[in-house]
């Protein structure tokens, strides 16, 4: 079983199209990615009950790491976390990482097998490849 | 707090936010993304249909079923922050404690302190007006005073915040909304 | 006169749906805001030239912030520098921000009409909403 | 070098590259996004085409073509680095001045070290050799043999950077299409 990830974004096109990117790097390769993403009536914005059920969907029992992309994204992730198990929440982390830099790192060690921490870890240092590039 | 009560005051506060919906947006789309009050009509329609749907049993069950659907149907920011100041009212007797516990929750969660230019600067007021031991009246009175002093602040928190200097001169939508709560509360508590 | 910006992206949709939540803090602003994304064949991939000729396009004198989504679009995006004008390229500054986050603080100050400097500082700051809120 | 030379140079990498393309992309499926053989053969069929509607007056003429058209058309990280190395050539009189300049246009755009598990690992060999008065056919060993030294390398560029020790025991893509590169140039330059 991997750390599952999940995607909490303002837009489902901008949430899918960062996993579309991010699953580029696992040809062939199986991660469960949840997204919970946009308004019921497909405009902007997030709902925490979505955002609940994306995280239990996501969790296999390793755990999960939420990635966000804006500050009301975070609310309504704290938020979600009230509405889990209180096992799901203990191994649920959400991350300040950099959406979708992040997760392109999440998930190649998430699918590696790597640990909830790791998984958040990897995420965090999003910014790094780009940091180098223009060093 | 009585169901009966609590019904009527979400009924009011759906109807004024309805009707000043335009005027919420207006207000975000001077300092944030233009949809504050397209957000709490949403919600607030959902909470009335939701309610409709399945009556609650009794206050509290009545309260959760708001925030819960807040935090669901509002989209923005405001979601989660109203959603938690339901939830949070739960656990409460009386109106004043049930305010406070909503507030604290709405600080818990949102981060935001008195004068970061947010709902808190409207919510927190009232608290104060409400466990100083005066009536709704006189604390919907002091939302409103919060709501007009946030209009020279410079906003610290959610989406204002990215405009920096450029957010002062005008009222918090946020700030503004919790003054339609009170007001709602003054003309259906009592 | 404002600084314009550039997102750079392997992904058009990503693109698109970022310029997208990122316009919403601008009702009734104006601002250049040009995208470079996708392969021509509407695959996953960027293109120096594409992302040369949006700097262009996005230049209005005030010069331009670029932000990009993963190392390999920074690549691109540096190439693009040596096929434009020696005054675009000079007023041209590569970002190193996360680009979601720092692509929605971006546009906010440079609608105000900040500078190239503060506009790439403000973009630079983009994780520090979802931060403060996790802290 | 001649303009003949050179595009049947590229001419044969490109066929080259056809031809490897399942494997490239298995290589880059491993530790990578699964697109280089995909992204090169795309940017070579450009470059022939490219070619063949204006041909270019000169060497240095075809080889900027050749590097303008692989920055717009290969779509990932090899686009700007190949293209960068043919747009460096551009410059030399001899191909072991104009390769060794192509190879520091590559280490300046990508910043990738000797030993990083990139396909600067087959073109310094290549570079050395042919400075060192080797022929192309030596140089051509020395980029396999480069590319085959990238297997155990745990990769410290590129995408497969994501991947830290999970990169090494697979051959690098972008050192096997380098590799490839300089099979071309020892089957079509003397
Ligand atoms: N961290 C916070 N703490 C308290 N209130 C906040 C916070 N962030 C935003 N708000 C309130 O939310 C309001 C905006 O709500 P809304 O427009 O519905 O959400 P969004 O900003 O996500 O579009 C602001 O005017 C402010 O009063
Ligand atoms: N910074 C770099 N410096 C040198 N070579 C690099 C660098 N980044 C990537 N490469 C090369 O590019 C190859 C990958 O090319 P390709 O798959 O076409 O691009 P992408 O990784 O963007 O999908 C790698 O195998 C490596 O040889
Ligand atoms: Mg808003
Ligand atoms: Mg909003
Ligand atoms: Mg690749
Ligand atoms: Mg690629």
């Amino acid at each position: 079983m991997t750390v599952g990830i999940v995607v909490v974004s303002h837009s489902r096109a901008l949430a899918d199209a960062a996993v579309e990117l991010a699953r580029q790097m696992l040809p062939g390769r199986e991660l469960v990615v949840e997204v919970a993403a946009g308004t019921e009536d497909g405009g902007l914005g997030t709902d925490a009950m979505a955002v609940s059920a994306a995280i239990e969907a996501a969790d296999g029992g390793e755990g999960t790491v939420v990635l966000m992309d804006l500050g009301s994204a975070v609310l309504s992730a704290e938020t979600a976390l009230e509405f889990l198990p209180d096992d799901v929440r203990e191994r649920t982390t959400l991350s300040a990482a950099p959406l979708v830099e992040g997760l392109v790192g999440a998930v190649v060690v998430a699918a590696g097998g790597a640990t909830r921490e790791q998984v958040a870890a990897e995420a965090g240092r999003g910014l790094a490849p780009k940091e180098a590039q223009l060093r | 707090m009585s169901t009966e009560e609590l019904q009527a005051w979400l009924r009011r506060f759906a109807e004024l936010v309805h009707e000043h919906k335009d005027e919420l947006t207006a207000l975000d789309s001077a300092i944030g993304d233009a949809d504050h009050g397209a957000n709490l009509d949403r919600g607030m329609t959902a909470v009335l249909a939701a309610l409709e749907e399945a009556p609650p049993a009794d206050a509290a069950a009545l309260l959760k079923k708001t925030g819960a659907t807040l935090v669901s149907k509002v989209g923005g920011a405001s979601g989660p922050l109203y959603g938690t100041l339901f939830l949070r009212m739960a656990g409460a007797d009386t109106f004043p404690a049930a305010l406070r516990a909503g507030y604290e929750g709405v600080l818990a969660r949102g981060k935001a302190e008195p004068g970061d230019k947010t709902m808190v600067d409207a919510l927190g007021p009232a608290c104060d007006a409400l466990d100083a031991g005066r009536s709704v009246a006189e604390a919907a009175q002091a939302a409103a005073e919060g709501r007009d002093a946030t209009v020279p602040l410079v906003a610290r928190k959610g989406r204002a915040s990215y405009l920096g200097e450029r957010s002062a001169g005008h009222a918090d939508p946020g700030a503004t909304s919790t003054a339609l709560l009170l007001q709602a509360a003054a003309e259906t508590l009592s």
